[in-house]
């Protein structure tokens, strides 16, 4: 398997706080890795550098061995890194279909004309069959203000997918889903993405998710790397489990209700 | 939505606009009136200084003519028998044209009078010739109506001089009447509202004051934004500059401010502060005003206003109906009027084209004398001015002015056939002072 | 015209419409008609950006540039050709807005109002001072001519007038089609969420920066023909007051629709000769009052009670279009 | 010498003019986030008030020094009367508009209180010279300045003082605090968020009023002077960073002292000054030099 992505002694700090120090990453083309870690170890921060939002303050970051570190987040995009996020990042006053519609839009712009109806019969029908992969076109034509969490969280992954990209980052995607519907909303994700050879890193919570779909894992501590192998290695690793797993069991409800108060944000 | 709908709606609310819009001039049509379309600022800083003051004294002539209280020669009824009835507009509008052509069409006027703003003059100004329709200016800074806007005039009147009098008649009041200041005159300054009025006024009074006296200097210049309200640094700038005469075009609020702190700041004492337009501050600032200042009123008005029957039955009925005296917009308002008054009576009749015609050219009585339609093939008016110094009565409690020197019209305005500026530029050849 | 939607079948009927009013409308309000397309387009402009969620305070600016395009090619130039004219004036916004979008299309918010307002108030500042440009008196038009052909009196006006609504008509129809166009839907987005349209690949800014170019030139078309059919131009045109007047009208209209701003301009225009008429002391008062009421009871312009109506009338035919 | 002098205690006075003017502006839009264009009527509302209370007790020919009183009382009373009747009767009804949207319903209360000053007090002008006469002047430099001058700097630093005492050191103002950063939390953590508004919008438009009357003895009050101080108003805290006192406080020095310098320097650029100092600012900061945090959560 090709290498797609690769950061070399990657570094971000503001101010003093140090939020990520010498991370070296390789991800390969059609591979799906989890991320674990808790709550400001550096995974939302390094997937911000990864795509654009944040500049390293030093290091590379090698997409098909160009080096990618401080590009714009659109020109990114453009070349085929996509990403969630832990909270929706939608349209909000607009459909669902909407949504997407918008988001298919700006993927294929270029190839219309300025004073060409953006919309017609046939990208509404690609934007429908996009919601079909994901199941969720029965909510098509309602306002995303009105939707549940688990299914602005779909939206919200559907649109990172309409680039097409090679490589897409899921930011807790499965946060505000609740705990029974969990492990059925991650199969109908990586069914859908599955369609596509993207390779996927997805950042999770929940254990179970991980083993259930990630062959290979990634932990993180305070800025840096704890471990990185196959998943069931990690899991069993001695500084995970006393540093991130668990962590994990004390960390309290109150975080996904306070992410769901942030959802308009 | 549908065509239908729209249609529908929009034909409803079409039947609506035009019944609206006919149903006044209708109502009009039941007697034959002179319909008078009086336009003067009613909101903004220029209604209290300049707009009210001018619709009230519309509003009292129309009514005083109309019931022939007018003193002689005035004192038939109407114009010529017919009635007036005033419409009030306010010039305070961003579409001052449109407004213009609506009062023509659809209030269907048969004249109009007023415009204080130079802006609003020369936006005008060629659109009275297009929609063929009397109409009198009453003020009006600028020089450019007849000089460059409309040289062929046929319904384009004014009946008031234009700025260029006040600066040049401002300029000689110093030079020549002025002992005091005029051996020393060495330097002057001058603050003035950054806009046309302020600019053109200060522009023709330093011009006027170099033609009359050698190696005048200027010191400084100051042109603060028009309704600033706070002119501590202006007023910091002129003291520093230590100039033998300030001149000063300021006018309402602007003008009343500027005295308050001037005044409590010394500047008025250090130098002789000179005060184009200034009559309308008396009445309200009073003993504020410091004595010795030179007062200008735009003309022979309010407190120059001549000793005539005119004048003391306009300043009584305007002080019994208003609780004030009348200032020169009010003064300049009745000018026009009279004008038109009596150019119908002459004619016998009191029509728009009896009007026009025998208004032209036309020399007739006012409150404020004896205004002469000289200029611009007679559609332009010139009338002498006055100038004196500020004097607080304690007794009385009253303002008044003192050294009053009047200059006739054609000492401090152009012959016909030369600019304004063109005419400064000559020395004001053919001026005749005497 | 196969592809025609509903709103550029309006704006075609519109026209015949528009001839039709000239002939049965009274004059004076023939000339409102004249003024509100030219300050209409202006409103459009603001509309444009609104739909970016963004707010002009200064669109006065190109409203101005277009006015002393006209009268400065007259009085320096000497050409009163108004197809010359015009293009003088998109020559000039586009310049103009394409180096200040540079600075502008960071901007959001309260911040992207004020810097338009300060940069349209420098221009107003700079031409009120100006002696040569007439200070804050400004300057008389000539009568427009036409590839040669100088029309005067009745046919002068009549000819602008149909010029006016030609023009009007097609760059709101250019709009509505730029609006349901890809960079429409983009700025659309924007406002709802600039962030996410980063992420999808797209330049925000440089939407954002065409949006206010295009805004501009529309601007200085209005600013063309208004000045032109009133024949005069002052400073005033850049002033803030001026400017928020036009987002009032907006705001007021709604932003639904192109035609929204443009009839909105006419209504706020008849609104103010009728408070003036009915009470030339306090007619500020009336139009506040009827702005609070507007607000209160049509808090998405006066826009959605038509569109209120067309879904009574027209119960099964779905709101498919997204026009909020 | 001379020049250095008048720039530096005209650009003081006229940052405190224009901070006084200016502060309840910024007050408000911390709180509230409304842009409240009606300030300008407050404004003038509070300059006719005290214009016209002074005139009338100057007439009973008594002590100028009561005259000092009068200014306050007059700013308050027309504060809370009607800062209450616009917020209670108007406002509340409004919140959760657009921020656009809140700008036009204020400035629609903006039009119908220019009219009703207009009915109350006519298109007369007011002046009230007499506290500003009273106290004299002071010679700096040469220079004669007038004490009330001082007093109003003086006046300025104490409200902004006054404020930022009340922000930092009272249980009221430190639950503003926590309000003009993070409503939702305030209202999660069971503040009166409505009591808050109100009060805020009366404490405003009482300072709007204040500005008003303080100005007036130094003017003359006229229509219009209203919509004047807007503009200048919204310059000064944008620059300042809007919605932050101490921002309000520097964009007024920063807009003051750059006014004094053009007109001591070079007159010409004085009318354009303040929107150049705008741009100059916004370019570099561009949200205002003390912007309260707003940070984008991803």
């Amino acid at each position: 398997m090709s290498v797609i992505l690769e950061t070399v002694g990657l570094e971000k700090s503001f101010d003093a706080v140090v939020a990520a120090h010498n991370i070296n990453i390789r991800i390969h083309a059609g591979e799906v890795v989890g991320v674990i870690g808790s709550n400001g170890a550096g995974k939302t921060t390094f997937v911000n550098m990864v795509t654009g939002y944040l500049t390293p303050t030093a290091g590379q970051i090698l997409f098909h061995r160009e080096d990618i570190a401080g590009m714009p987040t659109r020109e990114i995009t453009k070349m085929g890194i996509c990403r969630s996020f832990q909270i929706p990042q939608l349209f909000p006053e607009l459909t669902v279909l909407d949504n997407v519609l918008i988001a298919l839009t700006i993927a294929r712009r270029g190839k219309r004309g300025w004073l060409r109806p953006a919309i017609d019969a046939g990208l509404t029908q690609d934007a429908m069959d996009l919601l079909a992969r994901f199941h969720i076109e029965e909510h098509a034509h309602k306002l995303t203000t009105t939707l549940a969490q688990g299914v602005r969280k779909l939206v919200d992954i559907a649109m990172a997918t309409v680039a097409q990209p090679r490589l897409l980052f899921l930011d807790e995607p499965t946060s505000g889903v609740s705990a029974e519907e969990k492990m059925s909303f991650m199969a109908t994700l990586i069914d859908a993405l599955k369609a596509t050879d993207t390779s996927v890193l997805f950042i999770e919570h929940d254990m179970e998710l991980i083993e259930a779909f990630a062959p290979r894992c990634i932990a993180f501590y305070e800025g840096t790397i704890l471990a990185d192998a196959p998943t069931s290695q990690v899991l069993e690793n001695d500084k995970v489990r006393e540093f991130v797993i668990g962590a994990e069991f004390h960390r309290s409800a109150d975080d996904d209700a306070q992410n769901d108060m942030q959802k308009g944000a | 939505m549908t065509h239908s709908t729209l249609s529908r709606i929009s034909s409803h609310w079409l039947a609506a606009t035009l019944a609206l819009a006919v149903a006044p001039a209708a109502m009009a049509q039941e007697e034959k009136t002179f319909k008078l379309g009086v336009v003067s600022f009613l909101s903004g800083g220029a209604s209290g200084p300049f707009g009210v003051p001018s619709r009230n004294a519309a509003e009292l002539l129309a009514d005083a003519i109309n019931n022939g209280t007018v003193p002689a020669p005035y004192d038939s009824v109407g114009f010529a028998g017919t009635l007036i009835e005033p419409v009030f507009v306010d010039e305070a509008s961003k579409n001052v044209v449109a407004d213009y052509q609506r009062l023509v069409q659809k209030d269907e006027v048969d004249a109009i009078v007023g415009y204080n703003s130079s802006g609003s003059c020369v936006a005008i100004a060629p659109e009275v010739e297009k929609l063929e329709t009397l109409t009198v200016m009453t003020a009006c800074g600028t020089s450019q109506i007849f000089e460059e806007i409309v040289t062929e005039p046929h319904y384009l009147f004014r009946a008031a001089s234009h700025a260029t009098m006040d600066n040049v008649a401002a300029a000689r009041y110093v030079v020549e009447h002025t002992p005091a200041a005029v051996d020393k005159l060495g330097e002057i300054a001058g603050i003035n509202q950054n806009y046309s009025w302020g600019l053109d006024s200060w522009r023709d009074f330093s011009a006027s004051i170099q033609v009359l006296k050698n190696d005048v200097g200027i010191a400084n210049e100051q042109f603060p934004k028009i309704f600033a309200g706070q002119y501590g640094a202006e007023i910091s700038a002129l003291l520093t500059a230590r100039a033998d005469v300030v001149h000063s075009s300021f006018w309402g609020g602007d003008l009343e401010a500027l005295v308050i702190q001037g005044a409590g700041r010394g500047l008025f004492g250090r130098t002789q502060m000179v005060l184009t337009s200034s009559d309308t501050a008396i009445h309200r600032l009073g003993r504020q005003i410091p004595d010795g200042t030179i007062i200008g009123a735009r003309g022979s008005y309010n407190i120059y206003a001549p000793d005539s029957e005119l004048n003391s039955w306009f300043r009584q009925a305007y002080f019994d109906r208003y609780g004030v005296y009348p200032v020169h917009p009010a003064y300049q308002m009745v000018n026009a009027m009279l004008g038109m008054k009596a150019a119908a009576d002459k004619a016998g009749e009191g029509t728009e084209e009896a009007i026009i015609a025998n208004l032209k050219g036309l020399s007739f009585d006012t409150p404020g004398g004896i205004v002469d339609m000289a200029l611009a093939g007679g559609h332009q008016a010139i009338t002498g001015t006055s100038y004196g110094t500020y004097k607080f009565d304690k007794d009385t409690g009253l303002g008044t002015v003192e050294n009053i020197v009047s200059f006739k019209a054609e000492c401090i305005n152009p012959p016909a056939g030369l600019t304004s500026q063109e005419w400064i530029k000559t020395g004001f050849e053919g001026a005749d002072c005497d | 015209m196969k592809d025609f939607d509903k709103t550029e079948w309006a704006l075609v009927i519109a026209f015949p419409v528009l001839l039709a009013l000239m002939v049965l409308l009274p004059r004076w309000l023939v000339n409102y008609v004249q003024i509100s397309m030219g300050m209409g387009l202006v409103a459009l402009a603001v509309m444009i950006q609104m739909r970016a969620g963004l707010v002009s305070f200064g669109q006065g600016l190109y409203f101005c540039v277009g006015g002393y395009a006209a009268g400065m090619a007259d009085k320096f130039l000497g050409i009163s050709d108004i197809f010359l004219i015009l293009i003088l004036a998109v020559a000039a916004s586009l310049v103009l807005s394409g180096v200040l979008g540079l600075l502008l299309r960071r901007y959001r918010e309260i911040f992207f109002a004020m810097l338009t307002l300060a940069v349209s108030m420098i221009l107003f500042s700079l031409l009120s001072s100006s002696h040569g440009l007439g200070s804050t008196d400004g300057f008389n038009l000539p009568q427009a001519s036409y590839l040669g052909w100088t029309p005067t009196g009745e046919t002068g006006t009549a000819a602008l007038y149909v010029l006016t609504a030609l023009l009007t008509l097609t760059s709101a129809a250019l709009i509505h089609r730029f609006l349901r166009g890809p960079v429409g839907k983009i700025v659309e987005a924007i406002r709802e969420n600039e962030l996410r349209v980063e992420y999808l690949g797209t330049s925000a800014h440089a939407s954002v920066h065409a949006t206010y170019m295009i805004a501009a030139v529309i601007s200085s078309i209005g600013g063309v023909l208004w000045a032109m059919s009133l024949g005069h131009v002052t400073p005033e045109m850049a002033n803030w007051t001026t400017s928020g007047q036009f987002v009032f009208i907006v705001i007021l209209a709604g932003t639904g629709n192109v035609i929204a701003p443009l009839v909105g301009t006419f209504v706020l225009e008849v609104l103010r000769v009728y408070a003036v008429e009915v009470s030339p002391n306090t007619w500020q008062m009336i139009l506040g009052i009827v702005m609070l009421l507007t607000i209160v009871f049509l808090p998405k312009g006066l826009w959605s009670l038509l569109e209120r109506a067309s879904k009574r009338s027209l119960p099964h035919e779905h709101a498919q279009e997204q026009s909020q | 010498m001379f020049t250095t002098v008048a720039i530096i205690l005209d650009g003081f006075g006229f940052a405190a003019w224009l901070f006084l003017s200016s502060v309840g502006l910024t007050l408000i839009y911390g709180v509230m986030r409304i842009l409240n264009i009606s300030h300008g009527g407050f404004y003038a509302l509070g300059a006719y008030s005290a214009a016209w209370a002074i005139g009338l007790y100057t007439q009973t020919g008594n002590t100028i020094a009561l005259t000092y009183l009068i200014i306050p009382v007059a700013a308050i009373v027309v504060g809370i009367l009607t800062g209450l009747l616009v917020e209670r009767g108007l406002l509340r009804f409004m919140y959760g508009h657009e921020e656009v949207l809140m700008v036009l319903v204020t400035y629609a209360v903006f039009l119908i209180l220019e009219d009703v000053t207009k009915l109350i007090w006519g298109t007369e002008s007011y002046v009230a010279y007499q506290p500003a006469f009273w106290l004299g002047t002071v010679d700096v430099a040469g220079i004669p300045y007038t004490i009330y001058k001082f007093l109003i700097i003086g006046i300025a630093v104490a409200v902004g003082a006054g404020l930022y005492w009340g922000l930092n050191h009272t249980r009221v103002g430190k639950l503003l605090l926590v309000v003009i950063h993070d409503r939702e939390v305030s209202a999660a953590l069971g503040i009166n968020v409505t009591l808050f508004f109100t009060v805020t919008f009366v404490i405003g438009t009482t300072l709007g009023a204040l500005g008003g009357a303080l100005t007036a003895p130094e003017i003359s009050v006229v229509p219009g002077i209203g919509a004047e101080v807007i503009v200048m108003a919204f310059a000064v805290i944008v620059i300042g960073g809007m919605g932050s006192i101490g921002g309000a406080m520097i964009g007024a020095v920063i807009v003051g002292f750059a006014r004094a310098m053009s007109v001591h320097l070079y007159p010409p650029v004085e009318m354009f000054s303040i929107y150049l100092v705008m741009a100059v600012v916004l370019a570099v900061r561009p949200y205002g030099l003390f912007a309260l945090a707003e940070g984008r959560k991803i």
